[in-house]
């Protein structure tokens, strides 16, 4: 086991992967010279040369279908997308191509691709960059959904990715490339997709979350505990297909649910969420769900306000307190 | 540039003819019938609420198609519009597979999720038919990248109409294609209408292949009327792209006989323009030439003959089929 | 009072909009001299020139943004998608551009500009003409949202979205615009943006839908009140801002609650209004919240199997007697 | 075409600069150098933490935007991108407003809402600097074409890089204003990178300008080391949309001094090559011109003091401002 960072762990999986099959590229802006936007690509140019390792100019559109065409004849492209808000000029293109392709040709070309790249708010950035368009991707069929909050989530999940015959969009979390987490060396320590993970147990109450707001869960659970609250807080990880029986178990066990997410609220990903664990444990719930999602707006570009729109623990404290009716 | 009174098309009357021989000319002239055939029969069955949706038709536009992918080899692939049911035929696709999915049967090459605009077919390398305008030049390109990333020495035909010349998704197809050098020949059908819209409506300067200048990337234009030229003039463009792994950007001038879907009575064309243009019609200026060039009578009743009992079987088939029953099983790849 | 169709309604809002106020104009595909791809635009070239109704090269992304420049310098575009399925080449848009314009010039440039065409599965069209997105622009703070089910509604909403300072997403119902609804004639009965609609009253159930599922509750409804079920019948119509308090009162008067959307369930836009029932109504529910929607596949082209994949009258009747506990 | 080793750049040295005279060139050095020193200033504040996120530096490529503005009057609108703190220095918006703004303050020009990408500004008809590569292409067509619905008179100039070349957003906003004749001038600041991408991996063609053949568009191509050289081409370009209601796109060959952003080192280029276009500084020279064409000692001092006092002002007004306080009030307008 090695500490590394979900940087290293996602550059390492698409090495490894690239080592083992000759048919996965990776395409996007900045991705080979400059080693990437936030360096995640760091060294690949090197090693597998600008064949495999293609620097993209600004036409997002154009090689998202480009990579959904070499996907159909058999390569396994890993689209980069800078961050993920460039993505929207793309959309159409995995919506519509992506992930009907396998259905439109009546199961004849499915469509190994991996678009990968940071989402979520950065720091600053303001309202053009600073947004979470998971929900956007989630509601596709066709399409499976990731976002890992841990370096071993990473790199297990985007490895599953790359192996995958359908289309996954691997949303990182913009903010955590430099956390770290233990990692077994060697390549083969897959993570499945479509399985939630138990981050930490506990029987009071369950916090749901997923990427960076994992983190912060992580961090209100700790407080909590101080007051002798025992949060469990499950790590959604795989958002398409969702594993609604580990939600399900957890919220069945504490009779309480608080999601977490740092989008926007109205049909954000977390509405899903609670609406499957209502349906699944509304005879076990002893308070309504409760969700902590960003404030109703654009982000703001002055830190003051940014960190007053977007969860902060307190705010995860505080919603937990309400669901147990301690406020 | 130029303004709705003027000439909007170049074209020589009568035909300069390109040098052919009956061998040659024979398959391609049966390939345009069946479409024309097919097409005729489809109308027919959408008229009879046999099939639904959309429907748009290629009458009169067959010698683009037929002509270009007869530049071709097995291997290649060839994308294509909504608009695309001849050229799923001229790279293979047999009738009975695309009739069956104009039905929305079990049978039809996709069966019957796609229906007249997802034509789709793995063994001919036919990469599909698309339904948002300009979305599939990128697919196109894609394919070309795999044959330059694999070096596996195939072209990409890639179809468009000019009404997809104004979108982004074309424009980035472009500009990739043409920096990375991509072995396809992007081939805009400029049936001179954008459903209702006439050129002068949509496009600055009519000529689509003039894109291609501000790119450095191989031209061509030339109007789609014998179905000998588009298989020569695409066939130097699939050249270049086998050989030096150039794209080229082609227009080919054509003219659509029906209305941009069957629901669209194209009324925004005067009955003299459409005239005119049945009177050059490319089916039957190739079955004249066909009959100039020596092709035996008794030849080409027999082949009109096979190709009537084709589309009828083709019809029969669609029509005896089940229906589709599964709408589940290709969602997900397990 | 007169009977009058959806498309008509529509076509009357647009008209009497446009000879009150000479900064609307109308711009999209076809919308001129074809007079709309659906007719909705009928004979509004003939009156008012090319110049305010504008037929537009196949450019979404291009006029969007057209539309949105000129809104801020104070023109009120209204801009017509063929459908609502090719918004997706222009929603960085909607989504970068018209929701946050406001926000990012600290309220100096507002954009009155309103995004409306047909949008929901049409008949046969196959997938990537079939889909319902209204989730995606709900999601956005910065937008109002408008679906529309019955011509008094269309024309009301319209005016009301043309008149309104900020953009609004307006999606018209494509199978509905034949459908016909008693008008009042004039031009002043406005409907405002962000008010539901209860459009059958009954005790025992409340139906939640918009657009062309609330015809189907209505039918369901009907055959319910045959077997002494009362179904109130809620109608959305403005998805956002949504009025949760119609919603909530209903349902807290029935403790029963169905949603019924036309599009995919995961992350949909009824997975919000379930959330939003479940928090406000928890303790006067007696059932789970159930959901009908489309099956969660891209849509097929066959008859047959279009017709399994969406809500039918049965599958609403269905899971109002599954919330009735009486299967 | 070229390749990685052709000369890139087609330079005139030493620049054969255009006629002026002090009173033309005195207040286009002015602005110049306030924007350079505004520039250095918020470096500075971002090394010491007081601005946050991304901020994209514009030393080096004054002469483009204070060039091009001084061509318009002021009820013209300008467009730019999230490399627009020139831009909207020159359009008239003042110093104390985008510094304060880059610090996140209430007095920022969009209340510490936008921050360095989005500086908007009605007062000097200032449309904006927007982040999404090409998005604001059609932004700028949709004034003009509102200039043209009203028949204002006004003009629009949309600045963009040549990196935005390749996207679609781009493609159809010049699609459109051709089509349309829209009263705009589309300006792209070819520094030769995008981000890290030089010219020669991102463009088949490296003249951006070409791109107007395909639209039947007027174009022209120079490049950005004279100011007034550049007040003078865009002036035809603005004078031509102004009379003739017709677009130009117009491509300036310059250089940025930084990096892409404060976070990019830029160790993708040379020293040699910096070095090469910073003895070129367009602000040095046009300081060297104002001289040699007669500016009184005196006057410059007093000009450069003025400059210094200004942006010394605006930093000390945003470091005293309050910080914003209000994200809830332009969202939706009531
Ligand atoms: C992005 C997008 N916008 C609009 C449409 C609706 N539409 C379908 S075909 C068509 C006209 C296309 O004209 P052209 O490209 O010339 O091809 P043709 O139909 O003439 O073969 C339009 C506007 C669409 N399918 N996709
Ligand atoms: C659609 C989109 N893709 C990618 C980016 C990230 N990005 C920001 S600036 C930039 C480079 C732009 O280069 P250029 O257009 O030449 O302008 P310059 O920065 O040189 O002024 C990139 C890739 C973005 N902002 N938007
Ligand atoms: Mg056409
Ligand atoms: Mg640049």
């Amino acid at each position: 086991m090695a500490v590394i960072s979900y940087r290293e762990a996602l550059n390492q999986a698409m090495k490894e992967e690239m080592d083992r099959d000759a048919n996965v590229f990776i395409m996007g802006e900045e991705v080979g010279h400059y080693n990437g936007a936030y360096k995640v690509t760091q060294g690949l140019l090197q090693r597998f040369s600008e064949r495999r390792i293609v620097d993209a100019p600004i036409a997002e559109m154009g090689f998202t279908g480009i990579g959904i065409g070499a996907a159909m004849v058999g390569l396994r492209p890993i689209i980069e997308f800078m961050t993920f808000n460039f993505s929207l000029v793309a959309i159409d293109q995995i919506v519509n191509n992506a992930a009907k392709i396998f259905q439109m040709s009546g199961g004849q070309y499915n469509i190994p691709i991996v678009f990968r790249g940071p989402g979520g708010p950065a720091v600053q950035v303001g309202s053009q960059h600073s947004q979470s368009l998971e929900s956007y991707y989630a509601h596709v069929p066709g399409l499976k959904v990731v976002m890992p909050s841990t370096a071993l989530d990473a790199k297990g999940l985007l490895k599953s990715a790359i192996r995958d015959d359908n289309p996954v969009v691997f949303i990182e979390g913009e903010t955590l490339y430099n956390t770290t987490w233990e990692v077994p060396e060697g390549d083969d320590e897959l993570i499945p997709i479509g399985l939630a993970d138990v981050k930490r147990a506990g029987s009071d109450i369950t916090l749901i979350a997923w990427s960076k707001m994992v983190w912060t869960c992580l961090e209100a659970a700790k407080q909590l505990a101080e007051e002798g609250i025992e949060a469990e807080v499950v790590d959604v990880r795989t958002l398409r297909p969702l594993d609604v029986e580990t939600l399900a178990t957890s919220v069945k066990k504490t009779g309480r649910c608080v999601i977490v997410e740092v989008g926007w609220p109205v049909a954000g990903y977390g509405a899903e969420v609670a609406y499957q664990m209502q349906k699944h444990c509304m005879d076990m719930l002893d308070a309504p769900i409760e969700r902590v999602t960003s404030d109703d707006v654009p982000m703001p570009y002055a830190k003051n306000l940014e960190d007053e729109v977007q969860p902060q623990v307190k705010d995860v404290i505080e919603a937990v307190k309400r669901a147990l009716y301690l406020i | 540039m130029s303004t709705p009174d003027s000439k909007r098309i170049e074209q020589e009357d009568p035909v300069e003819y390109v040098e052919t021989t009956t061998d040659e000319l024979a398959p391609l002239y049966r390939q345009m019938l069946a479409i024309r055939r097919m097409e005729e029969a489809s109308a027919k069955a959408y008229s009879q609420g046999k099939i639904g949706g959309f429907l748009h038709l290629i009458i009169g536009q067959e010698a683009v198609c037929v002509g270009a992918t007869a530049a071709l080899k097995p291997e290649d692939y060839v994308v294509a519009t909504y608009r695309e049911h001849g050229h799923a035929y001229a790279k293979g696709v047999a009738a009975r597979g695309i009739m069956a999915e104009l039905y929305g049967k079990k049978t039809g090459c996709v069966k019957g999720l796609g229906g007249s605009m997802h034509i789709f077919d793995k063994a001919t390398n036919f990469l599909g038919g698309y339904g948002i305008v300009g979305g599939h030049v990128p697919i196109g390109a894609g394919a070309a990248f795999a044959s330059k990333y694999r070096g596996d020495g195939r072209v990409t035909l890639c179809f468009f109409g000019e009404g997809a010349s104004t979108i982004g998704g074309f424009a980035e197809g472009l500009a990739l294609a043409a920096l990375w050098k991509l072995p396809i020949v992007l081939i805009c059908e400029n049936n001179q209408y954008s459903m209702g819209t006439p050129l002068y409506r949509s496009l600055a300067v009519e000529d689509v292949s003039l894109r291609a200048l501000g790119h450095g990337m191989a031209r061509d234009r030339f109007d789609g009327d014998d179905v000998v030229k588009v298989k020569r003039r695409i066939g130097e463009a699939v050249e270049r792209a086998r050989t030096s792994g150039e794209p080229t950007l082609v227009e080919v001038v054509t003219y659509r006989f029906r209305g941009h879907s069957m629901s669209d009575p194209g009324l925004y064309r005067t009955k003299d323009e459409v005239e005119e243009w049945k009177r050059r019609d490319p089916l039957n200026r190739c079955r004249q030439r066909l009959i100039d060039i020596g092709f035996a009578d008794a030849d080409l009743e027999a082949l009109e003959a096979d190709v009537k009992a084709e589309i009828e079987d083709a019809v029969k088939f669609a029509e005896d089929s089940p229906p589709a029953d599964d709408y589940k099983s290709y969602v997900v790849k397990e």
